[in-house]
């Protein structure tokens, strides 16, 4: 513990190359998700020659149109031409529609990340109150009911959740429409009136999460001696919480964020269903019932990759703040 | 081995409690059934959503079918299928996550990054795509669900044994010339037990409610049987009636996952 | 005399476990405290002391409560003051200076961040005001380069300096009470005697009122003005330091005493030098970092270290925290690989890694490592322990083995109905002794102690001593005693190696380690070691003339790889060959030392008078 | 008119066998009397199936959605009216003499939404591309019959058919023969003569249309509409109910009383849709006569139709003709549910302990419910089965008529010629029992060139009594569908053609406020 001279720029080096290696790794998951999802689909039965045809397919209908849109190639061969494209940027077109993949997923996932940065936008913030309140109150009235209330909105289906919802604020209070029907947002109350629903329900879900996580590490950094000797100062216990405690939990805490919210992309098939809001969830769905490969791996890969870049960051600024005070 | 025994004599508390409430739950899957006055795909009621009555102790289903009968086999199926899938998701992740903490380090680089992958997908879309190629039967569900869950499982155990392989004791067995697998079971183990068997209580929570949103896609096992979760999601309508299909079973899933959280709750700290 | 500052009585401080019922912590404890006095709360580990202490700022530890007694502390009653009250209390009429500053200072915050919180937080003062007055206090701390320091981070900053730091902050409020917690128990000697130093000056200059918290009666001698002796949360015994210290009356405070005067080993069981050594390390050569010219990493923590264990004797390894001591422990038991250099165990060459040594050797050559708490599996039972030994290395069957077993704890004088407990209800001495059983349990030739004895209270030290020496009388085991306390060192060694920045500056026999010429470093360690008498502080700082403080103006001077780690703090500095070397390693006949120095023998004993104290009827702790 | 209308069209069959301008004239008269003048205002429309698969091509319209978009956006040659009767639309006249050389007159004066006047050129490239297997088109097997179309003027085309078929002006009425321009390959918009103009479409998100100013026929009575597609039932159902769309789409049967309590509209069209299970005759058991026979024994009809379709269907008796249609063989006896007998004749078959595989999917229309009915049924009767619900996705092509046991769902054909031709003809497409029966291939060329409508409907009755006794069909209830709509609506009424008037609504509909929405 010793103060050796250029320690810290020795750390900085050090940080360095664990960033490198975390981004390292990232691609790495990244590959193999989509190899995975690649394999898993092309093992899907039935192809989209089917879904195009539909009831009414004949055999050499099918057989011709397998032909036209070159399904009859080997899945490899179809993976490399995939992969190909991918790397040159361009995801390829889809099967069902003809379309260039863009097209389809880039509305969508535009879709997604405003909902997402909505939820996100309200869920941290109240979060990280709860969290820290729990915290510094810990076993008081404020952390119990918390604690129950997170208990009881994770233990139900979310669907059911958002169904019921819908039903009570949207049929019966008629106080906000029960489609989020985007195109009709103009102004900002608008904007709020269509979100408020969607946003709720994933909120209540992700702020479950993240007020327990956030808890569990404020508690288990306030037991840590330095903060006993803030207390012993004779400091009040929102600077303790704030400005002693914050500073060293901040790496878990991210964590535990980016964690709940790498879900927000993909996880809310049933929130998009239910408020029918056309997002990258069901558009997955949709694809793989479809089975319009190029489209499913398109939707894989922007949900992987969402997840690793969130989960990376955290990992990148718990590696920041740890090696400030690395080797303490 | 003596310590084994002298482990199961002192099971602390707060693991007594949740291993209580699991046997519980278990129990009332097996011996639920029996007592179920209908089989499960009688229709007994011309009305659908039908109240609490002498005849349907619970109200009727959305096909006018006894909903309590439902119910005793939609526990069964429920707490089967999330009991098997939790079970086999940690043996695997427990081993693996203790395993790379005393192999060389490649092995843990490159299992970390699949299990990164594999978080990365989205659990329910994944469940989608593997029933949609596996078919729908309660092993599929189970082993999809059991592939979800593994990483996580995997993470905690690693994290819980990173601590206890720095301690001296494990230092002092490796000085001693213990193998591997050795140190891993009788050394590392039985310190993580409590920590671990919270992990697994919360893990069964999440299966639970994996399973009941994976209905809403229409995944679950096959009717006439059911689970709690496509029980609630197959009467959803219900809903706009207030009728006890739809109520009970969701008070049911609460009661599993809220019981089993507080237990853990009180365990934990 | 005017009334006491403090005054407690009838304090009484209960835990409440969450399923068991409230036990007693601290029973009918009164006391006063004079102003300007400075009172030592003297007790082992357990005695409550530091509960007591913390009870003056009104603050009791998570599951503890003051359940009764009144604590007027400055006018308050701090028993009866409410959460705000005791907020704008602490800090600024009483404050606090904690046992570990390592941990006690926020790692995610500068030094001066903290060390300004309590002003700020009072509103005593404005910020700007606040810094410069810092920085004032950093002087008269002696910490270097008061200008700066404040900017950097703890984990930058050394274990002494942040001690001074933790007074400075706890300074900042000008309080009229300061409470020390063991402030330097955690110190190396050298450190702690500048630390020492520099809170007396603060507290006489500032006119402070002291608690003092502390289990080291030497300590107590050189800051205490009055004592209080405590055990298991109640008074044993209150009076002046002098008083105490020389002539204590309760048999508790004898037993005190006693113990930190520890005999040293009769020369007579010495083996003789010429026996075939056990154990001879040639070369070792430990490091990390890039390879340089030599293929040897160029950031080294043993530097070609070579040693002998005599046949049968026990070479003690002495050196302060960072001096590459369990590195030594670690690299001779096989956890370290080694870079270079080479062991030979009882004639055969012993592998680097553990893995690739015979399963005899391992049997042979055991570890009894540092911390008790660590080192025994908690899940298991101690006879279960202790059976896996027998089992593994001598293939015995349980029954077999649990006789073994009870026999060994016979031998560690522990009782038979320790084998069905678990190491968490076992206390630290019992759980070093266990420890030592299983080492002895693979009936090896020579057993490795890491400070064995650094958790443990002065007086369980002394008795586990005493068994490790009989155990080696009785079983003519050879051992190498890792350790940083003179006595434990003089108490169970024949050779003595002064381990210092990864070097061995001199080895020679323990008999003679306090008379004739020695290395510098190894006077300055001798002359550190508290003694329990009134003034010896004075003393020291008074005779500092081969040794300058960590601060002083040696810091400039940075030894090369080769040359002589004590360059920065040689008193004797010999020009470019202490920095560059290599240093030569001279002979002094008498007592077989090897001192390596640039300076001759001789010319040491001119530069450096001969002790002046006679260290066999005093002594303390390094 | 023809095939499944063969009574019905029996006086105007007996003017010169062609259809006159005249006659149409007069049934157009009357719809248009019927039709209001337009009010305006914008509707808002949620179906039931949506997805990135939606199309404006005609070739690929498979889903209602689909179906209404088409009927917006583009004209068929001819249109049928809630009686299914055919009616005049871009042709005027549709002539033949011998059945096989059809004569069609078009409507002069139409224009296209981007202008472009229409001529035959249209028609025929229309026509043609669903022959092309790379178009993919849903009606190829019917496109097939039409050997030769030619445009033999400006406005006259002519198709020769492979075979007689007094019944094809009412193929030309199938969705996918509506009229695109010529040459049109990108349909990411629809350019057709509808009475709509396409103003925004996304796939699985919306579609708006606008009044078409210079439309030919009677103007729709909204300005404009929006149609999004709701999947999930209660979501449709509350999108109703919170007054944010104003017409839904397959109503669910066990929501009406909340609709009806809610004051809101339900349209009850009496289709010839039905969910059914086709049993192979090809494969065990289904090989078996008296397995097949003992499992229609089996259904317990009255339940199916109570308590699965909650009393909105009508008993089927295993024959694709709905009991409202004129030609509905009444003499024939309903099969009743006969547990003792279906055991019996299972028994005697066999395959009592043959424990076979019900295969069923949310894809067609409550077969896992009708399944779970006929299970609880067979299990009474001592006969094991086994449920097998598959997804949604890959069903119609992994499972359908390629098990021994599946569930299928049948949409209203536009006449019962059709319907016997796609699902009962030996070379049909989807036969699900593989049933072939050389006497009813005969019936059914027969009854195509048959003028006289006494003779058709008997051989008709006779085709109804072979597919109820020898075909592996069991169709226990036809569906009744279900729309909801609000009190601002007004004009929709049942239709035989279809749910929604046929998917013609929009033409119809208009709203009682054309201010904003309620």
């Amino acid at each position: 513990m010793k103060g050796r001279p250029g320690s810290l720029s020795a750390g900085r080096s050090v940080m360095g190359r664990l960033v490198m290696s975390r981004l390292g790794a990232a691609g790495f998951s990244l590959v193999f998700v989509i190899v995975t999802i690649f394999v898993i689909t092309s093992a899907l039965p039935g192809d989209v020659a089917d879904t195009l045809l539909g009831q009414g397919a004949t055999p050499e209908a099918t057989a011709r149109l397998r032909e036209a849109l070159h399904l009859d190639q080997p899945a490899w061969l179809r993976f490399w031409h995939w992969a190909g494209g991918m790397l040159t940027g361009d995801p390829g077109r889809s099967l069902l529609t003809g379309h260039p993949v863009s097209e389809l997923v880039l509305p969508r996932l535009h879709n997604s990340l405003l909902l997402a940065g909505a939820t996100a936008a309200v869920s941290v913030p109240l979060a990280l109150a709860a969290g820290l309140a729990c915290a510094m109150f810990r076993g008081g009235w404020f952390d119990r009911i918390v604690t129950f209330l997170t208990l009881a909105t994770v233990s139900v289906p979310v669907f059911l959740i958002a169904t019921l919802a819908v039903f009570v604020f949207a049929v019966q209070l008629k106080i906000v429409p029960s489609l989020s029907d985007i195109g009709s947002i103009h102004s900002v109350w608008q904007f709020i009136r269509v979100f408020l629903m969607p946003v709720l329900t994933l909120t209540s879900v992700t702020v479950a999460q993240m007020v327990r996580m956030i808890r569990a590490c404020m508690i288990d950094v306030l037991s840590a001696p330095y903060i006993e000797m803030a207390v012993l100062k004779g400091l009040s216990p929102q600077r303790i919480v704030l400005l002693n405690a914050l500073p060293n939990a901040i790496g878990p805490v991210v964590n535990a964020i980016a964690l709940s919210l790498s879900s927000l992309l993909g996880g809310v098939v049933v929130v998009e269903t239910v408020f029918s809001y056309p997002g990258m969830a069901g558009l997955m769905v949709e694809s793989v019932a479809a089975r319009d490969i190029p489209v499913v791996q398109c939707c894989a890969l922007v949900f992987c990759v969402a997840y690793l870049a969130l989960t990376t960051t955290a990992d990148i600024v718990g590696i920041a703040s740890a090696s400030r005070k690395r080797d303490a | 081995m003596r310590d084994l025994f002298a482990l199961r004599r002192k099971i602390p508390p707060g693991t007594r409690r949740i291993l209580t409430l699991l046997s519980a739950w278990l129990l009332l899957a097996l011996l639920g059934p029996m007592l179920a006055p209908h089989p499960p795909g009688e229709i007994i009621s011309g009305e659908v959503f039908g109240p609490v009555s002498a005849h349907a102790w619970l109200g009727t289903d959305y096909l006018g079918r006894d909903l309590c009968s439902r119910l005793l086999w939609g526990i069964r199926y429920t707490v089967a299928i999330c009991m098997m899938s939790t079970a086999l998701s940690c043996c695997a992740g427990i081993f693996l996550g203790i395993a790379t903490t005393v192999t060389p380090v490649w092995v843990e680089r490159v299992l970390g990054r699949l299990m990164d992958g594999l978080l990365s997908i989205p659990s329910l879309l994944f469940a989608l795509l593997v029933v949609a190629t596996a078919g729908e039967s309660a092993p599929a569900l189970i082993l999809t669900m059991a592939i979800i869950y593994m990483p996580g499982s995997y993470r905690t155990s690693r994290a819980l044994a990173l601590r206890i392989v720095r301690m001296d004791y494990i230092t002092a067995a490796r000085a001693r010339g213990e193998t591997r697998s050795f140190i891993i079971l009788w050394e590392i183990l039985p310190n993580m037990t409590d920590p671990l068997l919270s992990d697994i209580g919360l893990r069964f929570i999440y299966a639970v409610l994996l399973l009941s949103n994976l209905s809403f896609l229409g995944l679950g096992v096959q009717p006439p049987m059911v689970d709690l979760g496509s029980l609630v999601r197959e009467n959803i309508l219900g809903m706009a009636y207030g009728a006890p299909a739809v109520v009970v079973p969701t008070l049911v899933i609460a009661l599993l996952t809220v019981g089993i959280n507080l237990t853990l709750d009180r365990g934990r700290v | 005399m005017s009334a006491p500052l403090i005054s407690v009585r009838g304090l009484c401080v209960t835990g409440s476990g969450r399923h068991a019922q409230p036990v007693p912590i601290v029973r009918d404890v009164s006391f006063d405290v004079r102003q300007g006095e400075v009172l030592a709360l003297i007790g082992e580990s357990g005695s409550g002391k530091t509960t007591i202490a913390l009870t003056l700022m009104g603050y009791a530890r998570p599951g503890c409560r003051i359940s009764a007694g009144e604590i007027l502390v400055a006018g308050y009653r701090v028993d009866r003051m409410t959460i705000q009250e005791l907020r704008a209390f602490r800090g600024k009429t009483v404050s606090y200076v904690a046992q570990n500053a390592g941990t006690a200072f926020n790692p995610a915050l500068t030094v001066m961040a903290q060390v300004l919180e309590p002003a700020l937080a009072h509103w005593v003062m404005p910020r700007r005001e606040a810094e410069r007055k810092a920085v004032e206090l950093f002087r008269a701390m002696a910490l270097p380069d008061p200008e700066r320091i404040g900017a950097r981070y703890p984990h930058e900053l050394s274990g002494g300096q942040l001690q001074r730091l933790m007074a400075a902050m706890a300074l900042m409020t000008d309080p009229e009470i300061v409470i020390f917690d063991e402030p330097t128990t955690a110190l190396d000697v050298t450190t702690q005697v500048d630390v020492l130093q520099a809170f007396r000056s603060v507290i006489a200059d500032r006119g402070i009122t002291g608690v003092y918290v502390t289990h080291d009666l030497a300590v107590v001698a050189q800051i205490a003005d009055r004592a209080v002796v405590l055990r298991h949360g109640t008074v044993q015994e209150a009076g002046s330091a002098e008083q105490i210290l020389l002539a204590p009356r309760e048999p508790y405070s004898r037993e005190l005493v006693a113990a930190s005067r520890i005999a040293p080993r009769a020369a007579a069981e010495m083996p003789d030098q010429d026996a075939a050594p056990v154990l001879t390390v040639s070369d070792l050569v430990v490091g990390y970092g890039p390879k340089d010219e030599e293929g040897l990493p160029a950031r080294r923590i043993l530097n070609r270290v070579s040693l002998t264990v005599p046949a049968g004797g026990t070479l003690g390894i002495i050196g302060e925290s960072g001096c590459g001591k369990s590195t030594m422990a670690r690299a001779i038991s096989g956890l370290q690989s080694r870079a270079a250099g080479s062991l030979t165990f009882r004639g055969e060459a012993l592998a680097g890694d553990v893995a690739r040594r015979t399963a005899e050797q391992r049997r042979r050559l055991q570890l009894v490592s540092q911390n008790a708490d660590l080192v025994l599996n908690p899940a298991w039972t101690i006879g279960a322990i202790l059976d896996r030994v027998l089992v593994f290395f001598h293939g015995m069957d349980a029954v077999s083995a649990r006789a073994e077993t009870l026999r060994l704890l016979e031998l560690v004088k522990l009782p038979p109905s320790v084998a069905e407990r678990r190491p968490g209800a076992l206390s630290g001495g019992q759980k070093q002794r266990v420890n030592l059983a299983r080492a002895l349990a693979a009936r090896p030739d020579l057993i490795l102690c890491d400070e064995i004895t650094a958790a443990l209270d002065p007086v369980v030290a002394a008795a586990i001593l005493d068994t490790l020496a009989e155990l080696q009388k009785a079983l003519g085991l050879s051992c190498i005693f890792i350790t940083h306390d003179l006595h434990a060192l003089r108490a169970v060694c024949d050779r003595v190696a002064v381990l210092l920045g990864g070097h061995v500056v001199e080895e020679c026999d323990a008999a003679s380690l306090l008379e004739g010429v020695h290395h510098p470093y190894t006077r300055l360690l001798s002359g550190s070691v508290p003694e329990m008498r009134v003034g010896w502080l004075d003393d020291v700082m008074a005779e500092r003339v081969m040794a300058l403080p960590e601060t002083g103006n040696g810091i400039g001077r940075q030894a090369g790889r080769d040359g002589c780690p004590f360059v920065p703090r040689c008193g004797v500095f010999n020009g470019d060959l202490c920095v560059n070397g290599p240093v030569p390693v001279r002979v002094e006949p008498a007592g077989h030392r090897h001192i390596a120095c640039t300076h001759t023998p001789e010319a040491l004993g001119r530069l450096m008078p001969d002790f002046q104290n006679d260290m066999e009827q005093t002594g303390g702790m390094i | 008119m023809a095939g499944g209308r063969l009574a019905g069209t029996q006086p105007r069959m007996s003017r010169r066998g062609v259809l006159g301008a005249a006659a149409l004239a007069c049934a157009f008269s009357s719809r248009s009397a019927v039709a209001s003048p337009a009010s305006g205002g914008h509707l808002r429309f949620a179906g039931l199936v949506g997805s990135a698969a939606d199309t404006l091509d005609p070739a690929r319209m498979a889903v209602g959605n689909d179906f209404i978009r088409g009927r917006s956006f583009y004209d068929g040659l001819v249109a049928l009216d809630d009686q299914l009767a055919v009616h005049p639309a871009l042709a005027t006249r549709i002539e033949s003499d011998d059945f096989v050389t059809w004569h069609l007159t078009l409507r002069r004066g139409v224009t296209f939404h981007d202008g472009k006047p229409f001529t035959a050129a249209d028609v025929v490239y229309s026509l043609s591309r669903q022959r092309d297997p790379a178009v993919a088109s849903q009606q190829q097997f019917f496109a097939r019959d039409m050997a030769e179309i030619r445009a033999v003027g400006p406005y006259e085309v002519r198709i020769v058919l492979e075979e007689p078929n007094i019944g094809f002006p009412s193929i030309l009425a199938l969705d996918s023969f509506a009229i695109t321009r010529d040459g049109t390959t990108d349909f990411a918009t629809a350019n057709g003569t509808g009475p709509f103009i396409c103003t925004e479409f996304r796939p699985g998100i919306v579609t708006t249309g606008r009044r078409n100013p210079a439309y030919w026929g009677v103007a729709p009575g909204v300005d404009t509409f929006s149609l999004i597609a709701i999947p999930d039932d209660m979501s449709r159902h509350d999108a109703l109910l919170s007054g944010d769309v104003d017409v839904i789409g397959s109503a669910n049967p066990r929501l009406v009383r909340l609709l009806r309590e809610h004051g809101f509209g339900i349209i009850e069209s009496p289709v010839g849709s039905y969910t059914n299970l086709g049993l192979r005759l090809d494969r065990v058991p289904g090989s078996s006569r008296d397995f097949v026979e003992g499992v229609k024994y089996l259904f317990n009809r009255e339940q199916v139709r109570d308590s699965v379709f909650l009393g909105f269907a009508r008993i089927g008796n295993d024959h694709p003709v709905p009991p409202e249609d004129p030609d509905y063989a009444a003499d024939l006896p309903l099969r009743e549910y006969d547990p003792e007998r279906a055991s019996y004749l299972i028994r005697k078959s066999g395959f009592a302990e043959a424990d076979p595989a019900l295969f069923c999917s949310p894809a067609a229309l409550a077969s896992a419910d009708i399944a779970v009915v006929l299970q609880y049924a067979a299990q009474k009767a001592g006969i094991g089965m086994t449920i097998r619900r598959m997804p949604v996705d890959g069903y119609w092509s992994q499972y359908w008529m390629r098990m021994p046991m599946s569930f299928g769902n049948t949409n209203a054909r536009p006449s019962l010629d059709i319907a016997f031709a796609q699902s009962f003809a030996s070379r049909a497409p989807m036969n699900e029992s593989r049933w072939s029966d050389p006497r009813f291939d005969q019936l059914l060329l027969q009854a195509r060139r048959e003028r006289d409508g006494g003779r058709r409907r008997q051989i008709c009755h006779d085709m109804q009594a072979m597919i109820r006794d020898e075909a592996g069909i069991c169709i226990p209830a036809f569906t009744t569908s279900l729309d909801a709509f609000s009190a601002r609506v007004r004009g929709l009424r049942p239709d035989r053609a279809g749910q929604l008037m046929g998917y013609n609504f929009l033409r119809h509909v208009r709203l009682a406020d054309d201010g904003a929405p309620a």
